[in-house]
């Protein structure tokens, strides 16, 4: 039969590409870009896919508004940096509880997405604020780090810190495994990837430019299947079930598959 | 006349104008030089082992191939009829051919998936007939199309306003057709234009990404291969596949120009 | 025979006829100044522009409507319009429809040296002779000439002149010269048509036309010197009292 | 000649060229009349009072402007070059010009990156002059000339090709120096061919993204504004920011061709 | 005065040169087949190619290396090389320093009355005419043509020729003069340098060169015809026995 379409977020696109396709018998088409745009392009019908895969539950409540969906995995912030720079060397000696004061001192370029575009870039600012109360720190770190020069789109980011223009860059962590990045893990406080600190997560928020404030809460991938079929039913079991994800640098919770709204019969059985 | 050696020199202007178009040159080669040499050759010969690589190479090629054909056998015939036609009408619709160049290629995906896209009637239409519009072949050539036989038009356009027309009336009256009359008279002539444009479309065909992503993604071209690479592995993945296109390109524009006279 | 009936053409501002003409087998001149329409006159009865009325008729068959390549008439441009990519002779071969055909026109236009030649290296004068014999190449029911001679240094002009009229003389088709010149006109034409401002002037056998011009218009453009611009003072049963200049004059 | 109305006809070719010709640009303007006419003209308007996209459209012409102007200044006597060079090394520098349509433009951006970004040789040293590479209006400008140039350097190059170089022996023989046999002999030949380029490269400048978006983001260029729009508010934004795009560039390319002739 | 000292240009396979050459305040005309190195000859001296050896100085000045523009020697291209986008009256003040100039070559090459057409409308001779005046207009200290005739027919090549003639003689100028033909060689050259493979074979004051061809290649190019094809059969103390075609000659 023809391919089951999955339209899914940017950053699960190696653990798709190359963890799912070959667990699943049927044939797969991965097609990735940033989850906002995967909402979008689904919201205005010009692309259809049979399943969709997005890294914020929130666009399944406001941009696209399926009947149902699944929590499958969920993701971390960490500190990526260029080990081969002086900058990155600087985070590396300060670690897991000192990362922030060469940030502040601003002797490390940083890179960073634009919250208005992008989940990473308002999740990087509420990871500054949480850090604030996580280390008792004097000064406010999400009023001092931030500065427009540290914006990129998200390609332009991973380029740049590839290319060794920028020292450190706040990326998820599946990504900075799926890349071989060298990288801190931050404290599960600040690092929006413990369901179970929702609430404390929830205390930071971001106001997008159309007025919508977002708040902060953990990274949780959802999806949902759109249409049936025996192959999408299989395919859509695989991405949410198997054991491959945290191999990407996922991390799967107990709860996890987590419905939201009532799947059909043939799906959670 | 002993005054001829004092002729004023000035500037050297031709030098000058050589440094100019030396820089030019430098800065297309330089970043096309710097990609191929930070790739070791194994490492981009490895990649013609990759079935996905070779697919897309082969989805390139194929849909550069048919898209260059669709843009010249419907985008010659445009360019003629443009360059016979005079006034207003011709600026009109220049114009009009000019359009898609200036429209972003992601944009130009978005704005025909309004007009091919699934279930539009077209789409749906062809969809039904099962050729699909999106997610195919057929989409790919469809996106490389628009973004890439405007140059082709243009281009030729210039060429066939080369050919004095009083040929073309001499031929007729000579009692040949007007289609006998283009082919042997009016293409031969023009036809070093005509075949610029045509590799321009080509290598733009080769090169597009934006409105292909919108409108196919699948199956996948070099430029979307290289992205998909990109997205999940970073440059080093990345690169080794761009430096293949470049060759694939080269060898591909080597051939049609040899084909071409 | 080729009979133009009320025959009509637009461009811009520009008209061209109505014109009502009939040429036999012989050679009309169509002898009128730069902009008064004899290209305008010859591209309508071939086809490269449509007529805006009127119809043209070669032989019994109406020609109007239908493209250059049905009508039969032979066209030669005034720089010949050579196909520059291609030799005299495959500039020949393309009208003919055998190789015999080429070397005989070749013979009789005498270029058979200068066959192998592209048209940038033909002379002007041998470059209309190419031009010649393409065009009869085609056998042509109708010969159109649009001046020729005109691009021509005038000891080749004179030459080409006189062979042009034996040439005409042994086709038995229609021949329509369209010229400038008064001399050309009336060594090559039978009859001459005179045009002006797109509209005939004064049509008849070349002698008549050049010694008894009908109009000023054809007395001037003819070369004749004795018109004088005058204008009526008196106008009695006995005649016209013209002023002229700072005289009178009645007639 | 009484079979002359037999005389083959055959299928009317030129109807079908023309019909060839229509579809092709009903295809270019189908997407486009579809975008525009799917935005209310006062929803459109209403966006002129944007700063954000007043900001963008400014930022857009004038380094279209800017990296059309550097590419003609530098294509056009890259074009003469490499129309009055023979051989191999005509053929060699002519595929050099046409490698950069082939890179995909995001490529071409990452690629430009390991050139002249912050960290190299080259970006270092003018960031450190105040003239920073990337993320500045030199950085549009780098990234838009990249894509655009080549269309104006093959397009000049064919029309350089079309003027007889024995003019411009005829020239210097009288005493003009190639400068001046260019500025007086060359280019006014050559002048509709080279204008057409330069169309050409400011039309694709004023709807480059890729490369923009690699090597600036920052300033915004319309392409830019376009994609932030969509992914900050979807379609409903983006596609009458698109359609401003399009009366810009229609507005600028009429002007251009205006001052050109 | 123009010399040419081991003069040498190379083109792929084709050699020019070396060549030794000095012309006075005369007329030279080169002879000599078509790819024979002709127009290259004009070519290295006027600096449109470089020469890869040897000198070429003019009055003393040294030419060698310099661009074009600042010679001082006037080219008359074959087919004229009028600037297509200018009337004739533009080509030449293109090269003049003064409108007066301009209608003093244009009343010397009889040319008034078509100086506003462009290249386009005018006649073979009338385009050879206005490059000539172009050329002059430029003032140069050395005149080289390049079979400035050869696209002309036969008339009015003939009547140039003539007027040609006349020009160089109130010329106090070189003139080289290159052409294929023999008989323009001989009309207009005051001395006649024979060119064979991009190599001089004689040269000499024309009757001299015409009558007393040096080298078998000159005598058949020049239109004798007493050459033969020998082969020497036997040579003995009292000379060669040569076989000719099938008979046999003794010297
Ligand atoms: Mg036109
Ligand atoms: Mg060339
Ligand atoms: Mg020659």
């Amino acid at each position: 039969g023809s391919a089951v379409s999955v339209l899914a977020a940017g950053s699960l696109n190696d653990a798709l590409e190359n963890g799912l396709r070959e667990r699943v018998d049927q044939r797969v088409t991965v097609e990735s870009h940033g989850s906002a745009r995967v909402a979008r392009l689904v919201a205005e019908g010009q692309k259809d896919p049979d399943i969709v895969a997005v890294a914020d539950v929130a666009l399944f409540e406001s941009t696209l508004r399926p009947d149902w969906y699944a929590e499958f995995a969920t993701n971390s912030l960490v500190l990526a940096y260029d080990a081969d720079s002086q900058g990155g060397r600087r985070v590396a000696a300060a670690g897991t509880d000192g990362w922030w004061q060469p940030l502040l001192d601003g002797d490390v370029s940083l890179g960073r997405t634009d919250p208005d575009l992008d989940p990473l870039g308002y999740r990087t600012l509420f990871a500054l604020e949480l850090a604030n109360d996580h280390y008792d720190t004097e000064t406010d770190l999400r009023a001092a780090i931030p500065d427009p020069a540290q914006l990129y789109p998200e390609t332009q980011l991973v380029s740049q810190f590839e290319t060794g223009a920028i020292d450190a860059a706040f990326t998820y962590r599946s990504m900075a495994v799926d890349r071989g990045y060298a990288f801190l893990d931050l404290p599960a406080a600040i690092d929006l990837g413990d369901p179970s600190l929702a609430d404390q997560y929830g205390s930071t928020s971001y106001e997008l430019p159309d007025g919508t404030v977002v708040s902060g809460a953990p990274i949780s991938y959802a999806a949902t299947l759109r249409h049936e079929s025996g192959a999408a039913n299989a395919v859509f079991e695989a991405l949410i079930g198997d054991g491959y994800l945290t191999e990407f640098g996922f991390t799967v919770p107990e709860a996890y598959p987590r419905y939201t709204g009532q799947p059909p019969d043939g799906v959670a059985s | 006349m002993a005054s001829r050696a004092e002729t004023a020199r000035g500037p050297d202007w031709l030098a000058v104008a050589t440094v100019l178009g030396a820089l030019l040159l430098c800065y297309y080669v330089l970043p096309v030089l710097s990609l191929v040499a930070s790739q070791p050759p194994d490492v981009v010969l490895s990649r013609l082992d990759d079935p996905d690589v070779v697919g897309a190479m082969t989805t390139s090629v194929a849909a550069s191939g048919v898209s260059t054909a669709v843009g010249t056998l419907f985008g010659v015939p445009l360019a003629y009829w443009l360059a016979r036609t005079e006034g207003r009408t011709e600026t009109l619709l220049t114009a009009l051919v000019v359009l898609p160049l200036v429209l972003p290629p992601i944009v130009s995906g978005m704005v025909l998936l309004t007009v091919v896209g699934p279930d539009t009637v077209l789409g749906g239409f062809a969809a039904t007939g099962g050729l699909p519009l999106t997610r195919s072949f057929a989409g790919v050539v469809l996106a490389q199309t628009f973004v890439a036989s405007p140059f082709i038009v243009v281009t030729a356009k210039a060429a066939f306003e080369g050919v004095d027309d009083q040929l073309e009336a001499a031929s007729r009256s000579l009692g040949k057709s007007r289609a006998t009359t283009v082919r042997r008279v009016t293409l031969p002539i023009a036809w070093p234009g005509v075949l610029a444009g045509v590799t321009l479309g080509f290598a733009r065909a080769m090169g597009e990404f934006g409105a292909t992503i919108m409108l196919a993604y699948y199956p996948r071209t070099m430029p979307v291969q290289i992205w998909v690479s990109f997205s999940t592995a970073g440059l080093s993945e990345a690169f080794p596949v761009a430096v293949v296109l470049l060759g694939v390109a080269v060898v591909s524009l080597v051939v049609l120009n040899a084909l071409g006279t | 025979m080729l009979e133009l009936d009320s025959l009509e053409t637009r461009y811009g501002d520009f008209t061209f006829g109505p014109v009502d003409l009939t040429v036999g087998e012989e050679v009309l001149a169509v002898l009128g100044p730069s902009g008064s329409g004899k290209t305008t006159l010859l591209s309508t009865v071939a086809g490269i522009v449509d007529a805006d009325g009127g119809s043209v008729t070669l032989d019994g068959r109406d020609l109007t409507g239908r493209p250059p390549e049905t009508r039969g008439t032979g066209v030669v441009f005034q720089d010949g319009a050579l196909f520059p990519h291609m030799t005299a002779r495959e500039n020949i071969a393309y009208a003919a429809s055998a190789t015999e055909r080429v070397m005989e026109l070749a013979t009789l236009l005498e270029i058979d040296a200068v066959l192998d030649r592209t048209p940038r290296a033909l002379s002007g004068g041998e470059r209309q002779r190419v031009a010649l014999a393409r065009t009869l190449a085609a056998d042509p029911d109708a010969l159109l000439l649009d001046e020729p001679l005109s691009s021509l240094d005038a000891p080749i002009r004179r030459r080409l002149r006189l062979e042009l009229h034996d040439l005409f003389d042994s086709l038995d088709i229609p021949v329509v010269y369209v010229t400038h010149d008064q001399r050309t006109a009336s060594a090559l034409g039978d009859r001459i048509a005179v045009l002006h401002d797109g509209q005939l002037e004064q049509i008849g056998p070349s002698s008549a036309v050049l010694e008894r011009p009908a109009t000023p218009f054809v007395a001037r453009f003819t070369g004749s010197e004795n018109v004088l611009d005058a204008r009526v003072v008196e106008a009695g049963a006995d005649g016209l009292l013209l002023g002229v200049g700072a005289g009178q004059l009645s007639t």
